[in-house]
């Protein structure tokens, strides 16, 4: 299995430098943990691992290569969870997830495996307009367990989710790793994944931006 | 003085010639008095700004510099 | 020689020697421009003095389409080679053509009124000029429609850039248009061949306007370059300050 | 990537049925406001006829504008933008994916209800065939510039005005050749003309739009 890493990496959110020379190494197995105040850059750190953004200086790799060159290659191998949960109201529980599993290439038994790992086989056919935020949450969570791929990026995943649902997501988290995969999470909250380094990003903040 | 008075009058088009140039005046001046006029307000506000830290002025100094080059 | 301009600092310095160049001689040519156009050259046999207005109204219409070639190769130089201030200049210089399409169009209709009785002539030329004066405002709305002044920058240069690609084809499509429904009355708005005498104030003007332009975009671009200087220091003091709320070293920020 | 590509159409149509309001307000601000202009005008046959062609192409595009904004402000609003830019298809597929789905969901109807109107404004018969395969020819053009002038106030202020503000000036050809053609057929010209000029702004409008779309929606995402 390949290694996940990244070096020299800056960041600017407008005209100023939210980090500078951070580097990341992840390998199969591993998992990591982005913590840091509000603003110190969790999220961007994230976005810029997951591709929707370029880093303003420094180099994100997937095996050596620069995850730029092969971006299909790298969206096909990583599974984004953002604040928001993208989920459609108008649609039904299995049509949300069924549609995401089979835009990355999983079939029907996906959507079901999704469904089974964070309780949501009950509320299959529900529209998603009367899920609460806990269930939108677990439905966008889902889609790691309905598609699987190399990499986890979790943006606060565990927001809105009760002790059972924590309990389903560390428990599928425990599962990716077992098989080799990769988890990054971005929390304040500790979630209690044993073996998980800690990465902090204000060893990284530059504390006089221009 | 006549001459002056038909210079003014432009063959009976000075309703239109005039204003043309009057306008253009405004605009082409104006646009420069507001240029400048924008340009001395940053100055003062980047100054204030500066005259506030003073003691982070080098670092930022160094830091802007650092950060404007490594883009 | 672009890259070496990279460095805000350098641009100020080479900015500050080349502005004065640049205002002085705008002065100089629009002075000569002007007193050729109006004490020098003489009145048209068909239009009469009206044709001053031409001086005026020609240089801007020419400035308008320039301006706009500049924002759109900056607009480029900023998206395509990721060029630091290639975006700044592409704001500086929009409001700066803008005004100058503006002026194309009320000297436009101030030199309709006297020759065909109405203010506005749907001639070909002032029309497209017309859709040109929407393509400035589209970008300026566009810049300042973003709470992030990066964002927005960069998005109207994406609009400068789809803007560029079109305004041929508004213009052929708007010419196309004129010729469908041309009433016979109206003469084609630039009038008989240029005279020497007439060609030159139009020249000079046109070279007056150009150096205004370099002068005026140099001065926005450098206050562009302050204020975006100004926003990261706030933005820093306000980020400075976090820290000493909480207490040093807490993970839970 | 195509298979990516069909699905996400599939969900924009799967999701236009469950809202199925929104192309009949697209139709309904047609027919509304190309009522307006007998109101106007007058019910005169004659002025009717003369104006018909102009009225039922400007009112058409800007019943098309209504919808843009629905095009990508949802889905980037709950998410669903930034997992649809992570999906095998690129971008600019989604750009085109989006682009027929608004054509469809919008600018057909529009096509289908301008007959109706035609007869309403008393347009001549020799116009109908040529309004038709105008707009057929036109639209496509209108919702590729319509995605990009949504991608691009995506997550600005006051998105609306300012959307109309960029689009409009860019469809202006459209609009005149559209009318034109129409017109020319009343008066017994050919159309071949007018129809191919619409066909290769559309095609034009195929190369441009997403490419610039794509480029805005992957600025809006890197916030």
């Amino acid at each position: 299995m390949a290694r996940f890493g990244g070096d020299g990496l800056e960041c600017a959110r407008g005209e100023r430098l939210v980090f500078a020379g951070l580097g990341f190494d992840v390998g199969p197995g591993d998992a990591l943990l982005l913590e840091g105040r509000n603003g110190s850059g969790k999220t961007s750190l994230l976005r810029l691992m997951a591709g929707l953004a370029r880093p303003a200086a420094g180099r994100i790799a997937w095996d050596g290569a620069d995850i730029g060159d092969d971006a299909e290659g790298h969206r096909a191998r990583t599974r984004y969870i953002g604040h928001l949960d993208a989920v459609k109201p108008q649609l039904s529980v299995i049509e949300n997830l069924s549609f995401w599993a089979a835009l990355h290439g999983g079939g029907a038994a996906g959507a079901q495996a999704g469904l089974t790992a964070f309780g949501l086989d009950t509320l299959a056919r529900a529209p998603a307009r009367y899920l609460s935020a806990g269930q939108r949450r677990r439905l966008a969570l889902a889609r790691l367990a309905a598609a699987p791929a190399a990499l986890w990026l979790m943006d606060e995943p565990t927001i809105a989710l009760d002790r059972a649902s924590i309990a389903a997501l560390i428990a599928a988290i425990a599962a990716h790793r077992a098989t080799g995969g990769m988890a990054v999470i971005a929390t304040n909250v500790d979630i209690g994944l044993d073996g998980a380094r800690l990465l902090s990003l204000e060893d990284f903040a530059v504390a006089d931006g221009p | 003085m006549d001459r002056m008075a038909e210079f003014l009058a432009m063959g009976n088009y000075g309703g239109y010639v005039w204003p043309t140039y009057i306008l253009a005046a405004v605009i082409l001046v104006g646009l420069a008095i507001q240029s400048r006029r924008w340009l001395r307000n940053e100055e003062r506000a980047v100054r204030a700004m500066e005259a506030e830290a003073p003691h982070r002025r080098a670092a930022a100094a160094s830091g802007s510099a650092r950060g404007e080059t490594a883009r | 020689m672009i890259q070496r301009l990279a460095n805000p600092a350098r641009f100020n310095r080479l900015a500050g020697r080349t502005m004065p160049w640049l205002a002085w001689g705008a002065a100089l040519c629009i002075g000569a421009a002007l007193w050729l156009a109006l004490a020098v050259s003489p009145a048209d046999y068909q239009q009469g003095e009206a044709v001053r207005i031409m001086y005026v109204h020609v240089p801007a219409a020419w400035m308008a389409l320039v301006a706009y070639a500049f924002v759109a190769l900056a607009s480029a130089g900023g998206l395509v080679w990721k060029h630091p201030l290639a975006h700044v200049a592409a704001q500086a210089a929009a409001p700066v053509g803008a005004a100058f399409t503006f002026l194309c169009l009320v000297t436009g209709s101030l030199w309709g009124k006297p020759m065909w009785g109405t203010w506005w002539v749907w001639d070909a030329r002032l029309t497209s000029v017309l859709v040109l004066f929407f393509l400035y405002l589209g970008f300026i709305a566009l810049t300042a429609a973003f709470d992030e002044p990066q964002r927005g920058e960069r998005a109207a240069a994406i609009l400068a850039l789809v803007g560029v690609v079109n305004v041929p084809v508004i213009k052929f499509s708007v010419d196309w248009w004129n010729t469908l429904h041309q009433p016979a009355s109206v003469m084609k708005m630039s009038g008989p061949a240029i005279h020497p005498s007439m060609l030159w104030p139009l020249l000079l003007m046109a070279l007056g306007f150009t150096l205004y332009f370099g002068a005026v975009v140099l001065v926005r671009m450098k206050a562009l370059l302050l204020a975006r200087r100004a926003r990261a220091m706030a933005m820093a003091q306000v980020h400075r300050a976090a820290p000493a709320a909480a207490e040093p070293g807490s993970a839970h920020g | 990537m195509i298979a990516a590509l069909g699905l996400i159409l599939r969900r924009e149509l799967r999701l236009a049925l469950r809202q199925a309001g929104e192309s009949a307000t697209v139709v309904l601000f047609f027919i509304l406001a190309a009522l307006l202009f007998p109101l106007g005008v007058g019910p005169s046959p004659a002025t009717l006829a003369r104006i018909a062609p102009g009225v039922l192409w400007a009112t058409a595009l800007l019943a098309a504008m209504l919808s843009f904004e629905r095009l990508f402000q949802p889905d980037f609003e709950d998410g669903s933008l930034e997992q649809l830019a992570l999906s095998p298809a690129p971008l600019e597929g989604l750009v085109l994916a989006k682009a027929l789905a608004h054509w469809l969901t919008a600018a057909a109807p529009l096509i289908v209800a301008a007959p109706v109107l035609g007869v309403m404004l008393n347009l001549p018969a020799e116009g109908f065939v040529p309004l038709i395969a105008g707009m057929a020819l036109g639209t496509p053009a209108i919702s590729l510039i319509g995605a990009v002038g949504a991608a691009l106030t995506l997550g600005a202020r006051r998105g609306g005005v300012l959307l109309a503000l960029l689009v409009i000036p860019l469809v202006i050809p459209v609009l005149i050749f559209g009318a034109a053609a129409v017109e020319a057929a009343i008066g017994g010209f050919p159309v071949r003309a007018h129809l191919t000029a619409l066909g290769g702004i559309s095609l034009g409008a195929l190369v441009l739009g997403p490419w610039a779309a794509g480029a805005a929606l992957r600025q809006a995402l890197a916030e």
